[in-house]
C-alpha cells in the first residue's frame, strides 16, 4: 500500500518534471521556428532551459506582498494539476478521476491565481493586461465549449480519457466530418488560448509592458515562464486529446512497453506539430485590438460553431 | 558542489540569455533594428528585448541624457534585478559627444550610474554594437563586469552625483550629507 | 415545541422593538431567539439520514403538527425538501444577524423585529403542509421583507418590490385557487392533477409567481434595485437565504405536487418535459445575462446583485431539467449560493463599513489593509467562479453533468459560457476593492463581522472534500419524488458520462502547491512598497499626475460590444409592457361613461351573449 | 481673406511669407482676426533675445492651408521685465509654448497657470536661453567639476 502511494507520487511528480521539461523545449522551439521565419539564426533550440535557469538564479528577486507571491504558486501549481489531469499519450494518470469540465475549470486555477498577483503589484499596465486576458478568454471559450459540447453530446460522454479511448485504432474525431470543421474552429480559439498573435493582446509588450508580467523578475518571472511553457504544452495536449486521439496508436495490451513508447513519441510529434501550426500564424500577423478579437471570435468562430452544433443536433436525433 | 562553482554555471548560463530593456534617447535607438533583426540577429546569442527593467539584465542607453531624463534612467536602473549591467552607446555617453557644452545633457554616464561597457561611435555600427554584446558575455563569464556590485558599494557617491544633477547646483553636498546623517 | 418556536419569534421581534434604544442587547435577543430554526434543524437531521449526537438537540421538536388558528388550521410538517432548505436559512440567518449588531445602528430594534419576522414566515413556508398555511406565511415574509426595504428609504427599490411582490402574490393565489379548484384539497399531500391545460396554466402562474421571488429573468426587476439600497446583512440573507424559498416553491410544485409524467403529457424533449425545458432555457439566459450585467456595473451591491441572478438562474436550469442529478445539481448549487453570496455581501458590507464607499472604482488595495476579509471573500470568490478548489465546483458540474446526459446542445454552453464570464466579475471584485493602489488607510473590520464571514465559509470548505454530504441530505428528497438518487461516496460523484473525484483534486493540487513552494522558497526575496512600480521610468514624487488604480471602466471594451443589447433592456420591456398596460386601462374607462342608457345596453348585450353562449353549446 | 488685405501695415518677406510687426496690446485682436480669416494654424511661438536692444522679440507663427501663407507676428517686450498676456484663450497649444518661453527665457505669461517645471526641473540660475547666459562656462564649472566616483 505504501509503496503504491509512493510509486504513485513518482509517477506524478515525473509526469510534472515531464511537463516543464518539454515546456521549456517548446519556448526555444518557438523562438527559433519564428526566426526562420523571420529569415534569422534565433537562439539555440535549447534557450528555454537557460532562460528558466537565469530567471531563478537572479540575486535580487523583488514582490509587492504575500498577495503578489500567489502568483508564482498557484500558477505553477495550477497549471501542473491541470497537467495531470489529462491523459497524456494514453496514459491516464488522474483523468479517470475528472473530467473535461474538471479541466477547464483547473485552467482558471493557474489564470486566476496569476491576474491576483498581478493585481496586487498595483501596477496599471498589469491591470489592463488582466483585463485584455480576461476578455480574450470569454472571447475564445465561446466557440471552444460550443464544439467540446457538440463533442460530448456526440460521444456520448464527459471523460476525456473515455474519449481518448473511443478513439483508438485511428477513429480520430479529426476523421468524423463534422469534427473536422470542429477542429478548425477550436484551432483557432487555441491561437487565443496560447496567447500567439494575432492574440497576444493581453501581453502586447509594445503597448501594455507586457501587461500582467510588468512587475515580475526573477524567480517571480521564472516561475511564470514555467507556467506559461507549461500551459503550451497543456493546450496543445487538450487539443490532440479531442481530436487526434491523445496520439495513442499501439494499444498497450498488444506490445507491452513498446507501446507506451512509441505512443509518447507521438504524442509528442502531435502537439509539436499542434504548436507549430500556431506558430506559423504568429509569426507572420500583427495584432488584434481586443474588440476586434472579440468580435472574431464571437461572430465568425461561435458562427461557425454553431453551424456544426445544429449539424450535430440533425445528426443524433436522426 | 562548492559556491565557486555554481557562480561559475550560474554566469555560463547567464550570458548565454541577457534580456536588455533599451533606453532610447537620442538618435542611437535607430541602429537597434537591424541589431535586432535578420541582418544581425542578436537573438542568436539569446539577447532579447523585454519590455520592462524589472525582467531585464541589461539596460543599453542610447544617446545623450538630459538631466530630466537621466532621473528616470537611475528609477529604471534601481528597478532592475541584480545582477544587472549597463551599457553606454555612443560617444554622447561618454564625454557628451556633440552635446559636450549644452547646459542640461550630462557628460559622463558613469559619474551617476556605473556603466561595464561603452560603445564609442557616433553613430556606433551595428558591427560595433555586436562587437560589444559579445565582449559584455566575455566580461560576464570571467566575472569582470561587476557594475551592480560598484553601484552597492559605493552608492553614496552614485546619489550625491546623482543629487548635485537634479539640482543643477555643485552645493547640494551639504544638503545631502545632512539627509544621509538623518 | 414547534409552535412555541413561532411564538417565540413573535414575543422576540415585540421584545427587540422595545429595545430600539439598546441595540447591543436587541442584538443578543435576536440572535438568541434565531437559535431556535438551528435546534429544529438538529433535532430533525435523522429525517434526511443524518445521525448527529444526542446532546446537540437540546429541544424536542414536532416533525407534525395541526393548529386551530381561529376558523382555519395551520397544519405543519417537516419535509426533506423542506428541511434542507431550512439548512441554508437556519445557519446563514444567526450569523447574518451576529454581523449586523456591528453594521446597523440607526433603528435597531425595529431591523432585528423585521429580520426576525422574515424568518418566522420563511420557517412557516418551508414546514408548510398546505396551500393556505402556505401562503399566510408566504405572506408574512413578503410584508416583512418589504418593512426592510422600507429602511433603504429608495423609491424605486420599494415601488419595484411592492409592484413584483404583488404580482407574485397575485400569481400565487390564482394558481393555489386554480389548484384547489380542480382538486378541492388545499393539502400538498392529497392533491391528484389532472393533466388539464387548467391545472397546467396553474402550475404555470405558481412557479412564475415563484420565479419573481428568485429572481429569474424577466420577473427580475426588483431585485437589483433592494439588493443595492438594502442594508448589508439583510441583503445577504436575501440574496443568500430568501431568494431561495422561490426555488424551494418551485421544486415543491413541480415535483412535489404536479410530477414529470403531468408535465411530459405534453411532450417531452430529449427526456425534458416542454414545460421543464422553458424553464431551463429561461434559467441559461438568465444564468448569461445576468453574468453580462454583472460585467458591467461599477456599484459594488450592483454587482453582486446582477450576479446572484446569473448564478441562480443556474438553480432554475437544474429545476427545468428535473433529472435526479439535474436537481441534486440545483439544490447544491443553491446551497453553495446561499454560502458564498452571503459572505460576498457580507465583505461588501465590512468594506463599506470601514471605507464609506460602495463604488469600485474608488475603492482598491484593501487585501493588505483587511486581510481576513479578503481571504473570506477570495473564497467565496473562488466558489462564485466554481474553481475546483471550493465547493462551487461540484454544484456547476453536477448541473453540466445533467445537461449533457439529456443532450442538450445549446443550453450547455450557454451555461457553460456564463461561468466563464464569472470569472471576468469576480475578477473585477478582487481587483478594483482588494487589490492595486491602496487608497484607504483603514483598519480590519470588526470581530463581529471577521466571525460572521468566516463560518460562512466554512462549508465551502468542508463541502468541497465532502460534496458527497450534500448529495447525502438531498436523497432522501429525490426518494420521495420516486427518482433514484446519483450514485456517490463521501468524495467521488459518479455519472453515467464521468465520474469527480475531490480527493484526487485537492491531494494532487496539495503536491503540485508543495512543489511549487520548493520552487519558489529556494530563493530569498525582497518586499518593495507599493511605489516602487515600473510606469516607463516616472518616479514616485509625479505619482499624483498618475492614476493607478485602473479600476474605473474596467471592461470598456466589453460594454463597447455589449452594452447596447443589455443595458436597460429588460426595464425597457417592462416600460413597454406599462404603456400597454396603462393604453388598455385608458381604453376600459371609456366604457363605463356614467350614462344610465349606456349601461342597460351593455347588460343587454351580456344576457344576449350568455343566452347565445347557452344555445350555441 | 489674407493677411496683406487684412492688415495693410504687413510686409511681405517672400512669397507665402508675411511678416507683422505689433505691439503687446494689439497682438490679441490679429490672432483673432487671423485665426477667423483661415489662418487656423498656430505653429508656434518663438523668442529672440536682442541683448543690446535690451528687449525680447516674441513671434507669434501662423499658417493658412487655404492660402499656403505663413504670417509671423512680431512683438517687442522689455528685457528687464518681461511679461506678456497669456493667449491661450485663442489657441490652447499657446499654453505649452509659453512655458517654454518662460523656461528658457524668463517671459512672464500673465494668465497662464501652468509656468512651472517643464523641460528642466528644479532649474536654478538665470534662464539659459538669454545671451548673457555663458553655457560653456557653465558646463565647465559644473558637469565637468562633478566628481568621479572613487574606487578605494
Amino acid at each position: 500500500m505504501v509503496i503504491e502511494i509512493i510509486e504513485k507520487i513518482l509517477l506524478l511528480s515525473g509526469m510534472v518534471a515531464l511537463g516543464f521539461i518539454i515546456g521549456m523545449f517548446f519556448n526555444g522551439f518557438a523562438r527559433k521556428v519564428t526566426a526562420r521565419i523571420h529569415n534569422r539564426v534565433g537562439p539555440p533550440i535549447y534557450q528555454g532551459y537557460l532562460d528558466v535557469f537565469k530567471l531563478f538564479a537572479k540575486k535580487t528577486n523583488i514582490s509587492h506582498g504575500w498577495i503578489f507571491d500567489l502568483a508564482a504558486l498557484f500558477s505553477v501549481a495550477g497549471i501542473a494539476l491541470a497537467f495531470l489531469f489529462l491523459p497524456v499519450a494514453g496514459i491516464s494518470l488522474l483523468s479517470t478521476e475528472g473530467d473535461l469540465f474538471l479541466i477547464l475549470y483547473l485552467l482558471a486555477i493557474p489564470a486566476l491565481g496569476f491576474a491576483l498577483g498581478a493585481g496586487a503589484s498595483g501596477n496599471p499596465n498589469a491591470a489592463v493586461g488582466i483585463m485584455r486576458a480576461l476578455m480574450l478568454m470569454l472571447a475564445y471559450e465561446l466557440p471552444l465549449v460550443m464544439v467540446i459540447v457538440a463533442m460530448m453530446v456526440h460521444y456520448n460522454t464527459t471523460s476525456l480519457a473515455t474519449l481518448v479511448q473511443m478513439q483508438s485504432n485511428f477513429k480520430w474525431a479529426l476523421f468524423v466530418p463534422q469534427f473536422f470543421i470542429g477542429a478548425i474552429i477550436v484551432d483557432m480559439a487555441l491561437q487565443g488560448m496560447l496567447m500567439e498573435k494575432p492574440f497576444d493582446i493581453a501581453i502586447a509588450p509594445h503597448e501594455i509592458a507586457s501587461g500582467p508580467m510588468v512587475e515580475f523578475g526573477g524567480k517571480h518571472l521564472g516561475a511564470l515562464m514555467l507556467y506559461k511553457m507549461m500551459a503550451i504544452v497543456v493546450e496543445t495536449t487538450l487539443f490532440v486529446d479531442l481530436f487526434l486521439g491523445g496520439g495513442v496508436v499501439l494499444s498497450v495490451e498488444q506490445y507491452g512497453w513498446i507501446a507506451y513508447l512509441v505512443n509518447f513519441l507521438v504524442w509528442f510529434a502531435l502537439i509539436t506539430f499542434v504548436f507549430f501550426l500556431a506558430l506559423l500564424i504568429n509569426a507572420v500577423f500583427p495584432r488584434f485590438r481586443i474588440e476586434q478579437a472579440l468580435k472574431f471570435y464571437w461572430k465568425y468562430d461561435a458562427l461557425a460553431a454553431l453551424l456544426l452544433l445544429i449539424w450535430v443536433y440533425a445528426g443524433v436525433s436522426i | 558542489m562548492r559556491n565557486e562553482d555554481w557562480k561559475k554555471i550560474s554566469r555560463l548560463v547567464s550570458k548565454r540569455s541577457l534580456w536588455m530593456v533599451h533606453f532610447c534617447t537620442g538618435c542611437g535607438a535607430m541602429e537597434m533594428p537591424p541589431v535586432m533583426t535578420s541582418r544581425y540577429d542578436m537573438e542568436r546569442f539569446g539577447m532579447h528585448a523585454m519590455a520592462t527593467p524589472r525582467q531585464a539584465d541589461i539596460l543599453l542607453i542610447t544617446g545623450y541624457l538630459a538631466v530630466k531624463t537621466l532621473k528616470r534612467v537611475v528609477q529604471v536602473y534601481e528597478q532592475m534585478q541584480d545582477p544587472k549591467y549597463v551599457i553606454g552607446f555612443g560617444s554622447c555617453t561618454i564625454n557628451g559627444g556633440m552635446y559636450w557644452d549644452s547646459y542640461n545633457t550630462i557628460k559622463d554616464l558613469s559619474k551617476y550610474i556605473p556603466v561595464d561597457l561603452y560603445i564609442a561611435g557616433c553613430m556606433p555600427r551595428p558591427e560595433a554594437i555586436m562587437d560589444a554584446f559579445l565582449k559584455l558575455m566575455d566580461m560576464i563569464d570571467k566575472g569582470e563586469a561587476i557594475g551592480w556590485k560598484k553601484y552597492r558599494k559605493y552608492y553614496d557617491q552614485y546619489k550625491r552625483n546623482q543629487r548635485m544633477a537634479f539640482a543643477y547646483r555643485l552645493d547640494e553636498v551639504k544638503e545631502i550629507k545632512e539627509d544621509d546623517a538623518k | 415545541m414547534l409552535m412555541e418556536t413561532f411564538y417565540a419569534f413573535i414575543i422576540g421581534s415585540l421584545v427587540v422593538l422595545a429595545l430600539n434604544r439598546f441595540p447591543r442587547i436587541a442584538a443578543v435577543v435576536a440572535i438568541a431567539v434565531s437559535l431556535l430554526p438551528l435546534f429544529a434543524l438538529i433535532y430533525w437531521a435523522p429525517l434526511v439520514g443524518l445521525t448527529l449526537p444526542s446532546y446537540l438537540s437540546l429541544l424536542r421538536f414536532e416533525t407534525e403538527i395541526s393548529y386551530a388558528l381561529g376558523p382555519g388550521t395551520i397544519l405543519l410538517q417537516i419535509t426533506p425538501l423542506g428541511w434542507f432548505f431550512l439548512f441554508l436559512l437556519a445557519t446563514t440567518f444567526p450569523l447574518v444577524l451576529l454581523f449586523a449588531s456591528s453594521f446597523v445602528r440607526d433603528n435597531a430594534g425595529g431591523f432585528y423585529a423585521s429580520m426576525l419576522l422574515t424568518m418566522l414566515g420563511s420557517f412557516g413556508v418551508l414546514l408548510a403542509r398546505d396551500m393556505l398555511t402556505f401562503f399566510i406565511f408566504w405572506e408574512i415574509m413578503s410584508w416583512s421583507i418589504l418593512a426592510l426595504v422600507l429602511r433603504g428609504h429608495d423609491r424605486r427599490a420599494i415601488v419595484s418590490y411592492l409592484a413584483f411582490g404583488s404580482l407574485s402574490a397575485m400569481l400565487l393565489l390564482f394558481g393555489f385557487m386554480i389548484l384547489y379548484y380542480k382538486t378541492g384539497t388545499f393539502l400538498f399531500g392529497e392533491m391528484a392533477l389532472e393533466a388539464t391545460p387548467l391545472t397546467l396554466a396553474g402550475i404555470s402562474m405558481i412557479v412564475a409567481g415563484f420565479a419573481v421571488k428568485g429572481a429569474l429573468m424577466p420577473l427580475h426587476v426588483w431585485a437589483p434595485h433592494v439588493y443595492s439600497r438594502s442594508e448589508e446583512p439583510f441583503v445577504a440573507f436575501l440574496s443568500g437565504g430568501l431568494s431561495k424559498l422561490g426555488y424551494f416553491g418551485m421544486i415543491l410544485f413541480m415535483y412535489g405536487v404536479a410530477t414529470v409524467p403531468f408535465f411530459a403529457t405534453w411532450g417531452t424533449f430529449r427526456g425534458v418535459p416542454y414545460f421543464g425545458y422553458a424553464l431551463a432555457v429561461i434559467g441559461a439566459f438568465t444564468a448569461f445575462a445576468g453574468t453580462v450585467l454583472a460585467i458591467m456595473q461599477d456599484d459594488l451591491r450592483k454587482l453582486l446583485a446582477y450576479s446572484s441572478i446569473g448564478q441562480l438562474g443556474y438553480v432554475a436550469i437544474g429545476i427545468g431539467i428535473g433529472t435526479p442529478l439535474a436537481l441534486t445539481g440545483a439544490l447544491f448549487q443553491a446551497l453553495n449560493h446561499t454560502f458564498f453570496k452571503a459572505v460576498l455581501f457580507l465583505a461588501a458590507g465590512a468594506v463599506y463599513y470601514r471605507t464609506g464607499r460602495w463604488k469600485i472604482s474608488e475603492l482598491g488595495g484593501l487585501g493588505y489593509k483587511m486581510p481576513f476579509t479578503f481571504l473570506a471573500a477570495l473564497f467565496a470568490i473562488f466558489a462564485l467562479a466554481s474553481i475546483p478548489i471550493t465547493s462551487g465546483f461540484a454544484a456547476k458540474w453536477l448541473l453540466y453533468e445533467a445537461a449533457i446526459e439529456q443532450g442538450f446542445l445549446f443550453v450547455t454552453p450557454i451555461m457553460l459560457i456564463a461561468g466563464v464570464g464569472a470569472f471576468l466579475y469576480a475578477y473585477k471584485i478582487l481587483y478594483g476593492v482588494f487589490l492595486g493602489e491602496p487608497r484607504h488607510d483603514v483598519r480590519e473590520a470588526p470581530l463581529s463581522q471577521l466571525v460572521a464571514m468566516w463560518i460562512l465559509v466554512l462549508p465551502l470548505v468542508v463541502f468541497l472534500v465532502f460534496p458527497g454530504w450534500v448529495l447525502d441530505i438531498t436523497s432522501p428528497i429525490l426518494q420521495e419524488y420516486g427518482m433514484q438518487p446519483v450514485a456517490h461516496t463521501p468524495y467521488v460523484i459518479t455519472t453515467n458520462l464521468a465520474a469527480y473525484n475531490t480527493i484526487a483534486v485537492i491531494l494532487a493540487l496539495i503536491g503540485t502547491l508543495f512543489l511549487a513552494l520548493i520552487l519558489y522558497k529556494w530563493k530569498p526575496q525582497k518586499v518593495v512598497p507599493h511605489e516602487d512600480n515600473y510606469l516607463a521610468g516616472e518616479p514616485p514624487e509625479n505619482y499624483e499626475y498618475i492614476s493607478m488604480h485602473a479600476a474605473s471602466n474596467y471592461y470598456e471594451p466589453f460594454e463597447d460590444v455589449f452594452g447596447g443589447i443589455f443595458r436597460k433592456g429588460a426595464e425597457r420591456g417592462w416600460e413597454i409592457v406599462l404603456a400597454g398596460a396603462e393604453f388598455l386601462s385608458n381604453g376600459a374607462r371609456r366604457i363605463y361613461t356614467g350614462l344610465t342608457e349606456d349601461y342597460s345596453i351593455y347588460i343587454l348585450l351580456f344576457f344576449l351573449v350568455l343566452v347565445g353562449w347557452w344555445l350555441l353549446w | 481673406m489674407m493677411a496683406q488685405e487684412l492688415f495693410p501695415q504687413a510686409q511681405k518677406i517672400r512669397e507665402g511669407r508675411i511678416r507683422i510687426e505689433t505691439t503687446k496690446d494689439e497682438v490679441g485682436t490679429i490672432l483673432r482676426k487671423l485665426k477667423e480669416n483661415g489662418y487656423d494654424h498656430f505653429v508656434m511661438l518663438s523668442c529672440i533675445d536682442w541683448i543690446n536692444d535690451g528687449e525680447f522679440e516674441l513671434v507669434y507663427h501662423m499658417w493658412s492651408y487655404e492660402y499656403r501663407e505663413h504670417v509671423m507676428i512680431s512683438i517687442r517686450v522689455d528685457r528687464e521685465n518681461p511679461t506678456m498676456l497669456s493667449l491661450r484663450d485663442i489657441f490652447p497649444q499657446i499654453e505649452t509654448y509659453e512655458r517654454e518661453i518662460h523656461e528658457m527665457f524668463g517671459v512672464n505669461f500673465i494668465g497662464n497657470p501652468r509656468l512651472g517645471d517643464f523641460i528642466l526641473e528644479g532649474w536654478p540660475h538665470i534662464p539659459p536661453m538669454r545671451k548673457d547666459f555663458d553655457t560653456e562656462k557653465f558646463v565647465k564649472d559644473f558637469y565637468y567639476k562633478i566628481p568621479e566616483v572613487r574606487e578605494e
